[in-house]
């Protein structure tokens, strides 16, 4: 059962130090910034983020990073224009990084969610990134056998959630949302809106509900704060 | 200016010019895209491809964060943080267009459905291994993003680049020194000094611009042919 | 009628009466099918499991063919052909209802996102496996649908099932003979005769219905375990 | 470029004997009649189905079975109250059955869409469906190897779509298409109606034109017939 809260600290409660948080967003696009602020308040350190990238400015991922919370990252595209945090933590070996592919990654989180236990990907072969990984020709093509990456905790950011925890999301902003949603075991959205049951079109649902156990109504947030 | 498309077989000299400026390098490409083709346009120059694809091409740009039919940049008053493409940029929805999350987006990347893919390069090798990822600078920070998913998931990979480094060394190579981003993907090589076929068969010059087939030749370290086998 | 849930630790034989009508077997099974579960019920004497649970029960159902939140059987007048449950019998969509493919759908099962599945069975042994998909009978053909994906699953697979075929051999045994749908993957058996766990501790008995303990494992050829320890 | 006809018979042209064919629906929901009853005329033999069910009643799929155009069938319940016509057919020996659990066959075609050379699957393990095939166990749990299943050819049907190519589906008649849609060279789907782009939400757009090859438009086919 989806609980839904309007209190930012009651959505992220109970996080551990040494877990693995699967962070949505694509740059700043679908980044749930109100749970990582509230997960900086809340504490936890030592933490594996799976991101697609290594933080923008100095908010959300970014102040994550530099609050000192994070050991290591595992993203597609740590360096960007506006990166300036995380350059600084891994010029000064103090964050280890684990470059993915992108579509390996996305890939990987959905095996961890659909049961798969490992699959063979086309993607980086001959490649530094595939460096020891066990490789195989099949039907002629080479393969890199990928294994899936599970999250303890996944923080995303969607549009509308229903009351029964379904979401949908908006434009490009979906991104790793959904994928992320399913490949952990506690997975808390940030929503706009927390809409009642109907509301939504069944067949527009992203998310079904099974997949989200908390939610942030940002609006009843801001109504209180 | 824009170039016709060359006569098939034959490889075409345009002399009496320069090399190719970014703008008409990009016309280039756009102008190979086919009709009707399902395109994702690299980060960076790539990009700019799009400004020159008639309005009547059908083309349907894909870009990895989970769009088909991804219209042009935002203006200002357009702009919606929701809305980017794989550079960040804000970019615009026409209709027609369809959202997807990123295992979706890369699943129609990784198998194949794109008929055209654009990027830039550090290097491009005679076989078509494409360096572009990663310069291998011990201080520089490795950021794949979807370079390597791009790499292998389009049936033609066309490369746009300058021909030469501002040190004047080659960028199309027998062997790349450069860290790989995939082996034998690129089909087409568009530089500011002609455009090249790469692959099994080595590398075809199809046109130059500004110069000769023989003078490219002398200052480069691979066999050039000519599609008139001369 | 419905029985109350047993008491933790105790294993609790319901005397004074037969064994278990079919409708009853439904309700015990609904009746230990927590509040605000995800569940998939299989097809067959299974789906009757939710014409037993509470209106306020909060347990949102799963079928395979891709949607959560199914509601009841349609009636006539509500028969739409494009919402069928997985035995493709007609179903409602109350609000809250998702639709997904079958890609999708089956992910939600192989990625152990549901909380408990009820299915039938030809034979499941003490250790929990499960043959309910094929009699292996020389003539049979096979035919397997969802039932691999949803014995392997669920958190909790509940089996549901006549304690003894009718040629009075147990169905409960050491070993399957017939072919396996899944190793070691139920968790608890209903029956007419008795509610068992099973699993890696062998079999306990939870509860009997019209019959003992004792009176059980004295026609079963595997050993029967009480919560007590007795 | 999606092709959109009112022809039934232009919509299958060109199916090649020997093919393997991809044919949507569970039981009779999404399941493509009015190809399926082209392609019976259209006469391609030997083909290889590949379908979750072995057709019902005596329309559809078990018409094309009927007309002995199916040299194997693959899916998961080829046995049903009404499917006599395959019955028949198993008993003489006149088909071939491979049967696969319904989520490896619906993951095996995903894979053959999204590029995946193979992938760990635990479903099956230790079952009669699972002999012969390779086996690992990855972090304490059993699975087996599973090959991509690709199409030639994909028969689906669909709800709307619109001029370019895109689909959407309704309620759980989406089922196998829109796997099928990607698995296959060439896409053809039947849709009750073609709508103007604009038409449809894109964040509800279930299935891109990417994989869209050729439309009927069933609303055109009835007009005109």
């Amino acid at each position: 059962m989806t609980a839904i809260t309007g209190d930012p600290d009651e959505a992220v409660a109970g996080i551990a130090d040494g877990a693995t948080v699967l962070v949505g967003g694509f740059g700043m696009a679908g980044m749930p910034v109100t749970l990582i602020e509230a997960l900086i308040r809340q504490g936890a350190t030592d933490l594996t983020v799976v991101s697609n990238n290594a933080g923008n400015g100095d908010t959300g991922l970014a102040a994550l990073l530099a609050a000192g919370r994070v050991r290591k990252m595992i993203c597609s595209f740590p360096r960007q224009s506006d990166s300036w945090v995380f350059d600084g933590l891994y010029r000064e070996g103090r964050i280890e990084l684990e470059v993915v592919p992108q579509g390996n990654l996305a890939e990987r989180m959905r095996a961890a969610g659909a049961g798969i236990g490992a699959f063979f990907s086309p993607t980086g072969v001959g490649t530094l990134l595939a460096e020891g990984k066990e490789r195989r020709t099949i039907d002629g093509r080479e393969y890199v056998l990928e294994y899936p990456i599970k999250g303890d905790v996944a923080l995303i950011g969607a549009y509308l959630g229903d009351r029964r925890g379904n979401l949908v999301y908006r434009k490009t902003a979906r991104n790793f949302g959904p994928v992320m949603a399913t490949a952990a075991t506690l997975t808390i959205a940030e929503v706009r809106r927390v809409v009642e049951l109907g509301e939504l079109d069944p067949e527009a649902v992203v998310t079904p509900s099974i997949y989200v156990d908390r939610i942030l109504d940002l609006s009843a947030a801001e109504a209180s704060s | 200016m824009t170039f016709p498309i060359p006569p098939a077989g034959r490889t075409v000299e345009h002399l009496g010019r320069g090399p190719l400026g970014r703008d008409e390098l990009a016309a280039v490409v756009a102008r190979d895209i086919p009709r009707d083709s399902f395109v994702n346009l690299g980060i960076g120059q790539p990009t700019t491809v799009a400004d020159h694809l008639a309005a009547d091409s059908g083309v349907i740009l894909h870009t990895e964060n989970g769009m088909l039919g991804m219209g042009p940049a935002a203006s200002a008053d357009e702009v919606d943080p929701d809305l980017t493409n794989a550079g960040k940029i804000p970019v615009t929805e026409p209709p027609g267009a369809a959202y997807f999350h990123h295992a979706d987006s890369f699943a129609m990347m990784r198998g194949g459905h794109l008929d055209v893919c654009v990027l830039g390069a550090y290097q491009v090798s005679e076989r078509g291994d494409l360096a572009n990822w990663h310069t291998g600078a011990p201080d520089a920070i490795p950021a794949v993003g979807g370079a390597m998913d791009l790499a292998i998931g389009a049936k033609d990979v066309f490369v746009m680049m300058t021909l030469f480094a501002r040190d004047g060394s080659p960028k199309l190579v027998r062997e790349c020194t450069y860290p790989l981003t995939g082996l034998a993907c690129v089909s087409r090589l568009y530089t500011d000094q002609a455009l090249f076929q790469v692959g099994p068969g080595g590398v075809t010059a199809v046109e130059t611009y500004g110069t000769t087939v023989d003078e490219l030749a002398a200052r480069l370290d691979v066999t050039v042919s000519r599609l008139d086998g001369r």
